[in-house]
């Protein structure tokens, strides 16, 4: 049996469709879930995707943080469910306090939209395991709010106990601290990321196929839901 | 505060009323009282004036415009044409595509961000109207000269509000243009291009068939936005209303639009309705004439039921409200309530607000009583009709005659390689990606191409790969120097540019941006650009699909460069095979297709020393479909593995674009005896380079004397070589090219 | 050194989409009674004394409002 | 009904990037003697009277404000 991924759609959700094309490539299953529906159906992992969730005029990701759908993912991951969130996703698990720190304007105060060289800090996330250490990789990003912040602290602890999974390279393109581009929560399975991996697994509508992994990553670890 | 009835205009005959200060001048509002047989209320004299202004009547580029009809070429592709929301074009296995390309110019500079941003919600609906899902958008610009403070007020505003909406909704930005001119400062032109996609046999139309079926107003609340004019109605009639203040700027909310778009998705694939049309420019006025008009001829509606954001409005306001992401449907009564659930599913506010009649009659009511009663006709399709004067502008002869000749023209190899790296360098030429870094051009994963490439091009279809491409161009500085030529180059650049990444051309759509119309010299520039246009597509076989004019474009007397955009749409069997304009083959053989003259008119080159006049490049469609039809050969038969048009800039500019894509460096010599100035810099129209694959260059150098399309092997690509080398004349580094033809926007918009 | 702030709102008429899609938000967190939301900008200034009143109304009039569509305050605090 | 004003404003150790373009633009305007801003959010809210004063707050500190970065203040009005 395939596994089965379930990628939410909030009302202003755009890469869903993205990343539920990623999921088969990579051969698992898309179920998709919707941002109403507060049951969770039998999935092996959820992938939060880009977009502007309910507009996210407020501050992305404020208010998907409150929809029914986040009421069983919440306590899903807390209890180890894999979970993705890319770019706007990144930033509804930064709200929900799955992770820590925040997401605010880019420092250059545009939405940037290019392809960014990223390395990899972290290769044991259900998410990442698929590349090895310090793998420099080219995925798009495109995003207006992704300057990744927190204190002191916290980036030290991330820093400490490698939960930096992936950091900018040849360039910081939002201001993010210490070039931050992907953190997970202190057991792993929960992944923040700013870049689009699902946008690079084809190299005819992407840079290339360097996304790829972290949809084939969940295969080579053993997924406990 | 009593509203103006049927029947107090009746009563009332003599009551004076504003029609002047809402645009309709005094033959205009007999016109009107000829076809009550009375005087209109305030509720319809509203309707006649937004309806017969320029914007929505075309009142004065209508006996132009009939020439894209009558001169269209024969094709089995056009599904839909000209006179509906947009055209629809049928490109193949069942797939239908309409795309259509708007102007939103002076809200723009009124307000950068939200003009653009509302554009792009405007055009958007637009497409949605007919059906389809819209899957990508293009953005063409002109803004005053690069140092203007105009200019930096407004462009990036502009750009922010583009990339703000259009990357809210998950459409990607597959390309467009940006040009500076001094004649657009006070008068930038934001034309925003959307294009959507159907099955063939789900294309709906914008009409109110079937009487006692339901009218829907669904989507944002009524507000006060756009209606700047209504204000006079109310101050002018109700004696003691005292002046009401209402907001001109609309403001866009994408995320409405976003799930407007997908609740008219899902209505549309479950059958729910019989017609549909989009609130733009006239809002309410607009959408019940025009599906009362196209379908069973009448309609019933309660104004009252129209669910407002500010209570306060009145009646006239409320049909002449430009308030964004509305729409209105025709809905059968045993569809109504599946229709209703979808708007429930996604939130949408959905309002039933009138019934479809045989009466033949738009009537409304407010509070019971009876304010509006014409016939629909009258005001969506039968208003006035003007033939503008028409005079060539005394300075025409000058303009072509001062031709640039005295220009001093650079003849050695430092004097050309400093040229080279001013040109890149020059606004209208160098790197655009301050700009289009700010639009996503990935969402929706079908994107094959986009900028900075000849064309954008999008996948229909994941499973047979069949896509789409297309290409924007225009250049107002060819269309001043003879407007009839300057439209068939723009036509001409765009067909070329579409050929170029590989997909065949099919169709067509414009937006003409000019000054006055009721300036003799402006309407002879209109009518000259609309003949060379509606001539070329003739020519190259490429219906004109729909598209837009906007007037008026102007400070005091002085007129912006008339400015027609073109948008040619082509087909691609299978994106897999599309062309790129990338040097990426070590030793690839670069060849030059067409003929290079002695053309500069127009040209950057006249630019960067402020100067305009001469003749424009000269024109030759039945060469462009030779050439074209060499391209896409060379491309499906794998002789080719990049290609890039020439426009602006020449030769010079093309190598170099094709050069800095992938960093990759090139060697080339000029033909023996070419002047080099002319040979590196002419905008002569007609040519591209393409680098044709190891081992095919019999076939493709065969390919082409078939054709009898001139080719002439320029050089070779040079992985290793860090520079472009013109041999005998200079090199230019890569690096230093990058650096000249990269820095232009940065430097200037980087705050 | 004054501290000064400048509140930066929507003028009326005009549409608020990012207040609209709080008022929207309310729902789902189970607040009852808030009937409307406004979202403006609101700014802290560090200013020397020396800087007057009609350089204020100034800034705020070029920088930090934009008077098509914004008014705003300034508060000496 | 009650208007209640709440204001958000960044923590001091987070970067404010546009509150220093704003700084930046003003030498170009010429006005001196402005040394820090500071951009923050600005709400008015229309609330039933009975809304107390521990809903206003969970409602600033869930959904106004982001705990993480920024803080606020609510005032009746
Ligand atoms: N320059 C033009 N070329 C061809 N068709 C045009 C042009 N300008 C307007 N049209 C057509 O006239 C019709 C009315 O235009 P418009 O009122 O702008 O449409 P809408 O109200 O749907 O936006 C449309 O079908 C449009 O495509
Ligand atoms: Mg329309």
């Amino acid at each position: 049996m395939p596994l089965r991924i379930g990628v939410v759609t909030f009302p202003g959700s755009l890469d869903d469709r993205d990343a539920a094309r990623a999921v088969r490539v990579s051969g698992a299953e898309a179920v998709p879930l919707w941002h109403a529906d507060p049951v969770l159906p039998d999935v092996d992992a959820v992938i939060l995707p880009g977009g502007f969730s309910y507009g996210d005029y407020l501050r992305c990701g404020a208010i998907a943080r409150f929809a029914p759908v986040m009421r069983s993912i919440i306590p899903a991951a807390r209890r180890g469910l894999p979970v993705l969130g890319i770019c706007n996703g990144f930033q509804v698990l930064c709200e929900a306090h799955l992770l820590p720190g925040a997401l605010v304007r880019n420092d250059r105060r545009r939405f940037v939209c290019r392809d960014q060289l990223l390395r990899v800090q972290n290769a044991s996330t259900p998410w990442t395991a698929s590349y090895y250490l310090e793998q420099e990789i080219v995925i798009p990003i495109k995003n207006g709010e992704g300057g990744y912040v927190a204190d002191k602290r916290t980036l030290d602890e991330l820093e400490g106990n490698g939960r930096v999974v992936v950091r900018y390279a040849g360039g910081n393109p939002n201001g993010s601290y210490r070039d931050i581009a992907g953190i997970c929560n202190e057991a792993g399975n929960v992944v923040g990321l700013m870049p689009h991996p699902e946008h690079a697994v084809d190299a005819l509508t992407g840079p290339g196929t360097d996304g790829l992994g972290f949809f084939t990553s969940l295969l080579r670890v053993e997924v406990r839901a | 505060m009593r509203v103006d009835t049927v029947e107090t205009a009746e009563q009332t005959p003599e009551h004076p009323q504003p029609y002047k200060e809402l645009g309709l001048n005094d033959a205009e509002y007999a016109r009107v009282r000829n076809i009550l047989l009375r005087r209109p209320t305030n509720s319809e004299l509203a309707i006649y004036s937004v309806m017969w202004s320029e914007h929505c009547s075309y009142k004065s580029s209508k006996i132009h415009l009939k020439q894209f009809g009558e001169k269209a070429p024969e094709t089995d592709a056009l599904l839909v044409g000209i006179g509906e929301n947009a055209g629809v074009v049928d490109v193949g296995n069942g797939w239908a595509v309409t795309f259509k390309i708007e102007s939103h110019n002076h809200p723009s500079y009124v307000e950068p961000y939200q003009g653009a941003a509302t554009g792009v919600g405007g055009i958007v609906r637009d497409i949605l109207t007919m059906g389809a899902r819209p899957v990508a958008v293009m953005d063409s610009l002109r803004f005053g000269p690069i140092n203007a403070a105009d200019t930096a007020r407004v462009l990036p505003g502009v750009v922010a509000g583009i990339g703000g909406y259009g990357n809210c909704l998950g459409l990607p930005n597959i390309g467009g243009e940006v040009y500076f001119d001094e004649s657009y400062v006070g008068n930038p032109l934001v034309n925003a291009l959307c294009v959507g996609v159907m099955r063939t046999d789900g294309i709906k139309l914008a009409k109110a068939d079937g009487p006692g079926n339901h009218v829907v107003l669904f989507g944002a609340r009524t507000g006060g936005d756009g209606i700047g004019g209504a204000s006079v109605l109310a101050s002018a009639t109700f004696e003691s209303a005292g002046e009401t203040k209402r907001p001109s700027v609309q403001v866009g909310d994408p995320f409405a639009e976003k799930v407007l778009i997908e609740c008219c998705l899902e209505i549309f694939a479950a059958d729910l309705v019989v017609g549909m049309q989009d609130l733009g420019a006239a809002g309410i006025s607009c959408a019940t004439t025009e599906l009362a008009a196209a379908g069973t001829g009448g309609m019933d509606v309660a104004l009252d039921r129209v669910p407002l954001r500010d209570p306060t409005l009145t009646p006239e306001e409320i049909l002449m409200s430009e308030s964004q992401e509305r729409m209105m449907a025709v809905v059968t009564p045993d569809k109504l309530e599946d229709f209703l659930a979808v708007c429930r599913k996604w939130e949408v506010l959905a309002t039933v607000i009138g019934t479809v009649t045989d009466t033949g009659r738009l009537r409304m009511t407010w509070r019971g009583e009876l304010i509006v009663d014409l016939p629909p006709g009258s005001a969506a399709d039968d208003g006035p009709v003007y033939r503008r004067p028409i005079e060539r502008p005394l300075d025409q002869d000058a303009v072509v005659q001062v031709d640039g000749r005295g220009l001093p023209r650079p003849r050695s190899g430092d004097e050309l390689r400093n040229l080279l790296l001013r040109l890149v360098a020059s606004p209208n030429l160098a790197d655009k990606s301050w700009v289009t870094d700010q639009y996503d051009r990935y969402v929706m994963g079908n994107t094959v191409l986009a900028q900075p490439a000849d064309a954008g091009m999008i996948r229909l279809d994941e499973t047979t790969y069949r896509g789409v491409a297309i290409s924007v161009d225009g250049n107002g500085r060819y269309t001043r120097l003879d407007p009839y030529a300057g439209a068939q180059l723009a036509l001409a650049e765009a067909y070329r540019n579409v050929a170029a990444s590989g997909a065949r051309p099919l169709a067509v759509t414009n937006c003409l941006n000019f000054g006055s119309p009721e300036d003799p010299g402006v309407m002879w520039q209109f009518a000259d650009a609309a003949r060379g246009l509606a001539d070329g597509c003739r020519a190259l076989g490429t219906p004109v699909t729909g598209g837009n004019v906007s007037f008026y474009n102007q400070t005091g007397s002085t007129a912006i460069l008339p400015t027609v955009v073109v948008g040619v749409l082509g087909v691609m069997d299978d994106v897999r095979q599309h062309i790129t304009h990338t040097f990426h083959t070590d030793r690839a053989p670069i060849y030059l297709l067409g003929d290079t003259r002695d053309e500069f008119g127009g040209s950057e080159w006249h630019a960067i020393h402020g100067f305009l006049g001469g003749r424009p490049p000269s024109v030759d469609l039945a060469r462009e479909k030779l050439l074209a039809g060499v391209l896409i050969d060379a491309g499906r038969r794998g002789l080719i593995d990049s290609a890039h048009d020439l426009a602006e800039g020449g030769l010079a500019q093309a190598l170099v674009e094709s050069c800095l894509h992938g960093m990759v460096g090139a060697r080339i010599a000029l033909p023996p005896g070419a002047n080099p100035f002319v040979a590196l810099f002419s905008e002569s129209t007609g040519r591209a380079i393409v680098t044709v694959r190891r081992g095919a260059d019999a076939d493709f150098t065969g390919l082409c004397a078939t054709r009898g399309v001139p080719c002439w092997r320029l050089g070779a690509v040079d992985l290793l070589a860090s520079d472009l080398e013109v041999e005998g004349l200079f090199r230019a580094s890569l690096r230093e090219l990058r650096s000249a033809w990269s820095s232009t926007l940065p430097a200037r918009f980087e705050r | 050194m004054a501290r000064v702030v400048v509140d930066v709102v929507l003028k009326p008429e005009i549409l608020d989409p990012q207040g609209q899609a709080i008022v929207g938000a309310l729902g789902r967190l189970g607040i009852t009674g808030v009937n409307d939301v406004r979202q403006g900008k609101h700014f802290e200034l560090d200013v020397e004394d020396s800087v007057d009143d009609a350089t204020l109304a100034r800034l705020a009039d070029t920088l930090l409002a934009n008077p098509v569509i914004e008014t705003f305050s300034i508060r000496r605090t």
